[in-house]
């Protein structure tokens, strides 16, 4: 062993070694929750910079392991958008019990993606799926006082438990018919016989349900909305995007062999999480709970630029760009949402009337959300959600991209619910004037600067084209 | 049929029975105990297929963890004895029917599928095997999931202290 | 060039004033507005007389035929090669005399308002707008391009429902403005799709080419001729649909309806657009294209002959019973029209054949001279009585020498009495219509004897009857010298336009006409006027109870003809009653209910599923894992049977 | 000339914008950005033709093009023709008149103006657009602002107006979106010169012309997608109303033109009959429907309708002349429409009402005003030497050199509305302007100020300029339609 | 008869399916987390039957089985904490009367 893997492993060493760091600042004791957060933020702003690290990219660990440009892309993205959740969360921290749990806990789940991504090999996912689920089942319930939030944790163990279990179940039947867990022996082995293609059925729900795909979703919207809304936002944005990471390399590659049935699965459950997802968020108040089916929606165009196998660069290129912009655009969201629920406790839409008035940089901070979620120029969302259909009409699925096209209207009526809500409506009992932290007005900064200027940035789409080509 | 058949059935319909029992007997302290019974009939199972290593296990963490863990939560949320609500008609009915012919189906799937014939020589099952592999960084080690699934306790530990024990409330 | 230039400052000079006092007019240059105006219109004027002078006598004439010069042509608008609208002026005998006919009559009255509107708040935006109007009218007249005419066509509408609507505040002038506007609008479109149809025959627009190419033997000609719809050749359509164009501007039947209402504006308007200029513009177009319509399509040309010859004399009828002394001019101007039209529409082209042609010219010309005075004469008795009801009037003669005088050479000159100038032109009509069509005709003879009737009516009702008795009546009525000066005129005119030698300048193919006056021919229908002049001066020279008696006698004929014979009311119910309630009101309705409607009802029935569904999300665990599972088995079955 | 100029100084007018202090700052900073643009329209507009004159015949000029996401062939791709110029300069007339009339939006304005030069950027963007996909995003740059700015500033229905208009222009832009992925699907390119040059297969052009076509007449107001026009723009404030009407409307008629038609002409033939059914139908229905109206801003939203069908309808005929003429037809209605709603915005904030009967005679108190109403309306029912006839006149030429039957019906039946027009333009005159004074208290309100009426005079000066001297613009228009039919007549071969 | 690996993998279908079974039909939370202690070992079984009958020469299977069973553990301990929470909230640990999250 030398230590280029350590290298190689840059990212989850740090993160390792930040939970490590933490446990025994809390064992110690005397550390408050402004240091934890200090702490924590500057260590992992730190390790973001681990990034320009040059490292050995390939198989370690027997291919328990792999990197490439690619994952450490997407793993610096992820860990961005953890920063930023981590730094719109100030105000809920700072009177929060458990900060360094929190930390530990939010970070292990990282660290479980970030194996998960890397592997190579059905075990290690398997290992950093539980990995990055379990700590954010305990997390759900994080906020200890509240009886939703217990629910939720209940609801997401229980279902995740489930769901893995299937998923297992799966994996096994595909371990008995190829005799390996090793995702190349696999990508070769996997043939498409009747066994194998039940399996891959049971282990492809068990992605569609960590990616709240209709019709295994229904745990989704209990789940983010009894959270808290750091929590919610780390699921939906964070875990599903470490899961959409995975589940486009473990359809190319792994199932590579079993396109034929897996392109029409993705279509037809994107056009029903589409259409589902929009359905739901159009009647929703509670804004958690609204996010929760709007970023169902969202998955919906993902599978469809994920279903676009004829171009595999081009999908998961614009699968990762999507995703590095949803970072951005749900997480101002989320941030703006967070804020206001930790200073007033209120989350829904009915509350955010006359928010310009009296808030107008969270407003138009959450309309830039808004706007680029449903898609709008000049936002990034514009360009992530073309580029998925674009990816996704290379097939030649027409139907799918009509579809997709003609839900667009219905998540732009629910988006601008909100904006209505926020500029056009009076309000009797508008909410006081908020002012924000440093921590807070940086990730605000930074959504708002991500969400501006990703379209622009001509060459960021063209580096992780080429980055994606090789998976 | 050989005794050994005959051990495997007896243990197979053990384990089924409890099994089925753990999921329908109305009384959840029972229900627990039916689980454990199963359970160790599983490890019986592993018993016949001789990994007593994974058999040893089982009984170790399932038996005398999980199972106790499970029995320690059933006090503190049961009164002991009190028989449990019946399921819901339509819903039983429905998981019943769906369960069972998902069951056929999938039984007909793998009972149809030609597994690979086996022409490799076997390894044998040993604890220092086991543990060289467990910890090993070449060719077939472990020590990449091992240190995972550390970690994964180390959260889940972590976590569970946060929620289950409930700190007085600092005030601050 | 010299010359070309005078040309075109004949409309240029109307409309620098018009520019100037619609700019500034309101604001700096009240009180001068009506000296601008009528300087710009003198200078005008006098270039016109002096182009026709030149026109007629010194350049027009080649080879004994007076040739159509074209003075300018600008491209305003290129449709394709050689179909564009050029912006021209084209000088030939009929628009030289129009030009001398429009800028005279509206010099006239220019100088009448002077007096006429004097301390009216719009004082400057009424001379605007006259000058628009004159500036319209002219460069319709100038016109060489067909497209360049309907330019002007709109513009002279325009400029009308301006001018008719220049009391604004009088809900009927609004009324009449717009009715005006919108009914001579309707007859455009006919215009406007017989231009797409003739230039797409043709392949051109300008009006030389145009007539040459559809008159002699050219593949368009060719091709015009062979295509077809609905029976006719798409040369008689186009023709015809100008026509419409043309029976809308000069109020023919049934487009008629608009012109007694128009009485509504002021009076000098009156007497310089429904009277003397804008009416006889439809004249003047089919007069234009006359050789299209007399050599290639002469369907056509009897289809202008009935109508022009069926307004005259349903005008005239209907003028026996009007009351309103505008209302009873208007009528006639109508029935003038009338003959005007139908002269057209007995001619043939060239020699003798084009006797008709020019005796509606002629008629034109004389008409315009003793319709303006007895507008302006009509004028002068409103302005005194203000009032335009016969009622209210009577035994002016005294009040208003000059007015009544002139007025009197007026009714003799429209009745062809000789030796007025009325005599001339009119018989020159009944000539042609008497060789050509026996039938127009004895309309037009019997109409003869109604026009003098009316018209005498209408004297003696002004002038003598009963006493007039107003406060204002121990001062003299007539108005000041600015109003008389073009009455006497006029006057003057009235009397010796018929003397003009006009068929040498102005015949259907420039080639000089010899007339001469038949006496014989002469008496018929001298003596139909006389007749209907003494059946007047029986019935109005002093009150008596004969005329209601005689009204009863005719009974629902006189009530028919009392109230124009319903045509206003047949039109009123297809606008109102068809058109806004079963087209305009279904339109709206579709519009907000279904079109509109569908749009909700997506939406609608998106909430509604939205709502459909709710249940889904339960709230309970087991019941996702049942979907899930169920889901899982779902996509088994599809996958592993159906879908291979 | 650096085209991306154009874009470049709204966005950073508006940027500037925000970072002003007052509200007079705002105006003021406004105002300048607004005129800066009308001037680089007519440096443009200059250079262009000095261009031309120089001999320089390709199609597009002052192009420039820089990759932008390059492994999916996105460019930004910029260039003019003479069709683009003559629409930059009617949305910078516009844009400054709007930004005039809108000197006295008091509430928010800063956001006012900011959402305004925004929106001006998006259509200057999309005007310029050589490549499909920027074509696109500048596009639906412009939805949103339009919401946000009914739904603020608006009156009336507001917020029913602002959510139907946004998400059927969303609906439009996502079905050109799928036409141009079609077009993308097959050529790999969204270049559209590249595009005009290789012709798409039939089979592609039969199937995506329709969602190109209805996606851009959504904008254009195509029947019977047009509904969210007269909700629109009666709700919208005056500036918007004239943005909306003026240039808005008119991104439609330019993608069916220059998208559409051009880069499709086969498919273009061969649905022909339907297109002029419907603009036939648009034309005549929405002057019927007008008819009806009361509100002074639904009838000319209505009109709009009925004006934009005669767009459509000289695309829809093919040939040369009628396509010139629905440019023509776009300008002028462009310039017109804001005329007519910046003279109905100056009236309802003076009498506070829209209702035509409840008003009278106001040309007596207001004479400045009625005459920019008489002009407008007057321009509306196509009367010589205003723009609108010009246009008019030119489509229907147009029209009737297609040489069938039923087309010609169709001729007839656009013709006609002019009649119709007249009816309500007149009677809405009449009814506002003539007669007697209505209500006691009109008799005090103020004519037009400083800033209305320089709009005024902007807007008229382009309306009178392209009626009396149409040659200007159908030189400027014309060789370029030609570029189009020559496209087209290529693929009827 | 000898018993094969399709017996093996019978039995522990079949207590997968009971286990499936068990999760969607009993409403006592801590019997559904007892059904998901029979899906786990439904596919230990599975691995170990794999491993031992056709891939003998390695011990993947055997591996997968050992985290398994570190992760059903670790699962089961925060499970059970979450439902000493929910009992604590609710009074309850029925699933049905925990459904105030809904619509």
């Amino acid at each position: 062993m030398d230590l280029s893997i350590l290298i190689s492993m840059k990212f989850e060493m740090a993160l390792t070694l930040i939970i490590f760091i933490l446990l025994f600042l809390k064992i110690d004791g005397r550390a408050g929750n402004q240091f934890f957060f200090r702490i924590t933020n500057l260590l992992l702003v730190l390790s973001l910079g681990l990034y320009f690290l040059p490292a050995r990219y390939g198989q370690f660990f027997s291919g328990m392991f792999r990197t490439s440009p690619l994952l450490e892309f997407e793993k610096v993205v992820l860990l961005m958008a953890t920063i930023i959740i981590s730094l719109s969360s100030y105000h809920w921290l700072k009177n929060f019990n458990h900060v360094a749990e929190f930390y530990m806990m939010i970070l292990s789940s990282l660290l479980g993606m970030f194996f998960m991504m890397s592997s190579d090999n059905l075990l290690m996912f398997y290992l950093g799926l539980e990995l990055s689920s379990i700590p954010v089942a305990a997390l759900c319930n994080f906020d200890l006082d509240k009886k939703i939030s217990s629910e939720a944790a209940m609801k997401m163990i229980l279902s995740s438990a489930f769901s893995s279990a299937i998923l297992l179940f799966g994996v096994s039947l595909i371990y008995g018919t190829t005799g390996s867990l090793d995702y190349y022996v696999l990508s070769r082995a996997v043939v498409g016989t009747p066994l194998q293609i039940m399996a891959f059925i049971l282990i492809f729900s068990g992605f569609a349900f960590k990616l709240s795909v209709v019709p295994f979703h229904l745990w989704t919207a209990d789940v983010y909305e009894g959270s808290p809304v750091a929590v919610t936002a780390f699921l939906s944005v964070v875990s599903k995007g470490a899961m959409a990471f995975v589940f486009i390399t473990t359809l190319y590659w792994v199932f590579g062999n079993l396109g034929g049935t897996w392109y029409y699965m993705l279509a037809i459950l994107a056009v029903v999480t589409m259409i589902i997802g929009n359905l739901f968020a159009l009647r929703q108040s509670n804004l958690k709970r609204f996010f929760a089916f709007s970023s169902i929606a969202q998955v919906g165009y993902l599978l469809i630029g994920i279903s676009g196998f004829v171009k595999a660069s081009l999908s998961i290129g614009s699968v990762v760009y999507f995703v590095l912009i949803y970072v951005f655009s749900n997480l101002a969201a989320f941030g703006v949402i967070s804020v206001i629920s930790a200073l007033t406790g209120k989350e829904t839409i009915e509350d955010y009337k006359g928010l310009y008035r009296s808030n107008p940089t969270l407003a138009l901070l959450m309309a830039l959300a808004l706007f680029s979620l449903a898609g709008i120029p000049p936002t990034a969302g514009f360009f992530g959600k073309l580029f998925l259909l674009t990816a996704g009409s290379s097939t030649g699925a027409w139907p799918l991209i009509i579809i997709a096209s003609l839900n667009l209207i219905i998540s732009l009526y629910y988006y601008l619910r909100i904006v209505r809500a926020m500029f056009i409506d009076e309000s009797s009992e508008p909410l006081a004037k908020i002012s924000l932290s440093f921590s807070e007005m940086a990730a605000f900064l930074l959504c708002a600067g991500g969400i501006l200027s990703i379209g622009f940035m001509k060459g960021l789409f063209e580096v992780i084209f080429n980055i994606s080509g090789g998976l | 049929m050989t005794v050994s058949s005959f051990i495997f059935y007896v243990l197979a319909a053990f384990i089924l029975g409890s099994g089925f029992l753990a999921v329908t007997t109305r009384k959840l302290f029972r229900a627990a105990i039916y689980l454990l019974f199963s359970l160790i009939g599983i490890a019986g199972l592993y018993f016949w297929m001789n990994y007593e290593f994974i058999a040893a296990v089982q009984i170790v963490v399932y038996v005398g963890g999980i199972v106790v863990l499970i029995i320690f939560s059933i006090f503190l949320t049961h009164h002991v004895g009190a028989e449990m609500e019946r399921p819901n008609r339509l819903r039983a009915g429905f998981a019943g029917l769906a369960a069972f012919f998902a069951f056929i189906f999938c039984s007909l799937v793998i009972y149809k599928n030609q597994f690979a014939v086996p022409d490799q020589t076997p390894v044998p099952l040993t604890v220092d095997r086991i543990g060289m592999q467990m910890l090993s960084l070449t060719e077939h080690g472990y020590i990449l999931p091992f240190e995972v699934v550390s970690m994964l306790l180390l959260a889940a530990m972590i976590g569970c202290i946060v929620i289950a024990m409930k700190l007085p409330e600092k005030t601050s | 060039m010299t010359g070309d230039f005078k040309i075109i400052l004949i409309p240029l000079l109307p409309l620098l004033s018009f520019l100037l006092l619609g700019l500034f007019g309101r604001k700096y240059l009240r009180e001068s507005s009506g000296l601008i105006g009528t300087l710009s219109l003198l200078g005008s004027a006098l270039l016109s007389v002096f182009t026709a002078y030149n026109y007629f006598f010194v350049t027009g004439k080649v080879n004994g035929i007076y040739q159509p010069l074209v003075v300018l042509q600008q491209t305003w608008l290129e449709f394709s090669p050689g179909v564009s609208i050029d912006m021209g002026m084209m000088i030939d005998p009929i628009s030289v005399m129009m030009i001398v006919i429009v800028t005279f009559v509206s010099l006239m009255v220019h100088v009448y308002s002077l007096g006429y509107m004097k301390g009216e708040e719009r004082f400057a935006t009424y001379y605007a707008f006259l000058s628009l109007f004159t500036f319209s009218m002219l460069g319709l007249v100038l016109s060489s391009n067909i497209f360049q005419i309907y330019i002007f066509w709109e513009l002279v509408g325009v400029s009308s429902y301006l001018l008719i609507g220049f009391y604004f505040d009088r809900p009927s002038a609004v009324a009449a403005a717009k009715k005006a506007f919108i009914v001579t609008r309707f007859a455009d479109l006919g215009f406007l799709i017989g231009i797409l149809v003739l230039s797409f025959g043709a392949e051109t627009l300008d009006f030389r080419t145009l007539i040459e190419r559809l008159t002699t033997a050219t593949p368009q000609l060719h091709g015009m001729i062979t295509t077809s719809f609905l029976g006719f050749s798409s040369l008689t359509w186009g023709l015809l649909l100008v026509f419409a164009g043309g029976a809308g501007k000069s109020a023919m039947f049934p487009l008629h309806i608009w012109l007694p209402d128009a009485m509504e504006g002021p009076t000098p308007v009156s007497a310089l657009i429904h009277a003397a200029t804008m009416v006889v513009a439809g004249v003047y177009l089919v007069a234009r294209l006359f050789p299209v319509f007399a050599i290639s399509a002469p369907g056509a040309l009897h289809v202008v002959g009935y109508v022009g010859a069926l307004s005259a004399l349903f005008a005239a009828v209907i003028a026996c019973t009007q009351t309103d002394i505008k209302r009873v001019l208007a009528y006639s101007t109508m029935s003038q029209i009338g003959y005007m039209m139908f002269a057209l529409g007995v001619s043939g082209y060239g020699g003798e054949h084009g006797l008709g042609y020019m005796a509606s010219m002629f008629h034109l010309f004389t008409h315009a001279m003793f319709k303006a005075l007895l507008f302006l004469g009509a004028g002068a008795v409103i302005h005194y009585v203000h009032s335009n009801e016969m009622e209210d009037m009577g035994g002016l003669r005294s009040k208003m020498p000059v007015t009544h005088l002139t007025f009197l050479i007026a009714c003799l000159a429209i009745s062809g009495i000789p030796p007025f100038a009325g005599f001339f032109s009119k018989e020159e009509i009944l000539t042609a219509a008497f060789e050509h069509n026996k039938l127009i005709y004895g309309i037009a003879l019997f109409t003869s004897g109604l026009t003098a009737f009316y018209m005498f009516r209408l004297y003696f009702n002004i002038f003598w009857q009963k006493d007039f008795h107003s406060e204002l009546s121990d001062h003299h009525g007539e108005g000041p010298w600015s109003m008389l000066v073009p009455l006497i005129i006029l006057g003057a005119l009235a009397v010796g336009a018929g003397f003009v030698p006009f068929s040498h300048f102005v015949t259907s193919d420039g080639k000089e006409l010899e007339t001469s006056v038949n006496i014989v021919f002469s008496v018929a229908p001298v003596l139909f006027a006389l007749t209907g002049i003494l059946i007047a001066l029986r019935l109005y020279k002093s009150e008596n109870e004969t005329p209601a008696r005689l009204a009863n006698g005719f009974g629902s004929f006189y009530q028919g003809a009392l109230h124009k014979f319903y045509i206003d009311e047949v039109y009123l119910f297809i606008t109102k009653k068809l058109i806004f309630n079963l087209v305009g009101r279904p339109s709206a309705w579709i519009d907000k209910n279904i079109v509109d409607g569908g749009v909700n009802l997506s939406a609608d029935l998106t909430e509604d599923t939205s709502g459909l569904i709710r249940n889904w999300q339960s709230g309970n665990l087991q019941q996702y894992a049942m979907w899930f599972f169920a889901a899982i088995i779902g996509l088994v079955m599809v996958f592993m049977s159906v879908w291979k | 000339m650096n085209l991306s100029l154009l874009i470049i100084v709204p966005v950073f007018v508006s940027m500037a914008i925000l970072l002003c202090r007052d509200a007079k700052q705002v105006r003021i900073a406004a105002l300048l950005g607004s005129a800066i643009q009308l001037g680089l329209a007519f440096a443009l507009f200059f250079a262009y033709r000095a261009e031309r004159e120089a001999g320089n015949t390709a199609q597009m000029l002052f192009t420039y093009k820089t990759p932008w996401f390059a492994p999916l062939h996105i460019n930004y791709s910029v260039g003019v023709d003479g069709i683009s110029v003559a629409m930059i300069l009617l949305t910078a007339s516009v844009v400054v008149a709007g930004v005039l009339v809108s000197l006295s939006v008091e509430n928010l304005t800063k956001e006012f103006f900011f959402l305004l030069l925004l929106l001006s950027s998006g259509a200057y963007g999309f005007f310029i657009s050589l490549d499909l996909f920027t074509l696109f995003f500048f596009l639906e740059l412009a939805v949103i602002p339009k919401y946000l700015l009914i739904g603020i500033w608006g009156s009336g229905n507001k917020e029913y107006s602002a959510t139907k208009l946004a998400l059927m222009l969303m609906g439009g832009s996502a079905l050109v979106f799928v036409g141009i992925l079609g077009i993308y699907f097959e050529a790999g390119t969204f270049d559209i010169i590249e595009l005009s040059q290789n012709q798409l297969s039939v089979a592609t052009q039969h199937f995506f012309f329709p969602f190109l076509f209805i996606g851009f007449g959504v904008f254009g107001a195509l029947f019977p997608f047009h509904t969210w026009v007269p909700d629109g723009h009666s709700s919208a404030p005056t500036a918007a109303s004239m943005f909306l009407a003026g240039i808005s409307m008119k991104l439609g008629g330019y993608g069916c033109l220059r998208v559409a038609t051009y880069l499709m002409p086969q498919a273009a033939h061969e649905y022909q009959g339907i297109i002029i059914l419907l603009a036939a139908i648009a034309i005549l229905y929405g002057s019927f429907a007008t008819m009806m109206q009361t509100d002074l801003k639904y009838i000319n939203a209505y009109s709009s309708v009925s004006h934009c069908g005669f767009v459509l309808l000289g695309i829809g005929m093919l040939t040369k002349t009628a396509i010139t003429g629905a440019v023509m037809q776009m300008v002028s209605h462009g310039l017109m429409t804001a005329l007519f709603f910046a003279a109905i915005g100056m009236l309802y904030s003076r009498t506070h009402t829209r209702a035509v009967e409840k008003m009278g005679g106001l040309l007596k108190i207001t004479p400045f005003i009625g005459t920019v109403f008489f002009i407008a309306g007057l321009c509306s029912l196509g009367l010589p030497g205003f723009s609108g006839f010009a246009a008019e006149m030119t489509v229907f030429m147009g029209s009737w050199q297609n040489n069938d039957m039923w087309y010609r019906l169709a001729t007839i039946a656009a013709c006609a509305s002019i009649v119709v027009t007249a009816v309500y333009i007149l009677r809405a005159l009449g009814k506002v302007m003539m007669g007697p004074l209505l209500d006691q208290h009109h008799a005090e309100i103020t004519d037009a100020g400083w800033n209305e009426k320089l709009a005024a005079v902007i807007l008229i000066a382009g309306v009178v300029l392209v009626g009396v001297a149409p040659l200007l613009l159908q030189h400027l228009i014309s060789p370029s339609a030609d570029a189009i039919m020559q496209n087209v007549l290529k693929a009827a071969l | 008869m000898e018993v094969t690996l399709n017996h093996i993998l019978f039995l522990s279908t079949a207590l997968f399916f009971i286990g499936v079974y068990g999760f969607l039909t009993r409403r006592n939370v801590i019997t559904m987390l007892m059904a998901i202690e029979l899906l786990l070992n439904s596919v230990n079984i599975n691995f170990i039957a794999f491993n031992k009958y056709l891939y003998a020469d390695k011990l993947d299977g055997v591996f997968f089985t050992l985290f398994l069973i570190a992760i059903a553990a670790a699962e089961a301990a925060v499970a059970i904490a979450i439902i000493i929470n929910i009992y604590r909230n609710y009074k309850s640990i029925d699933v049905d009367d925990v459904d105030t999250l809904k619509w």
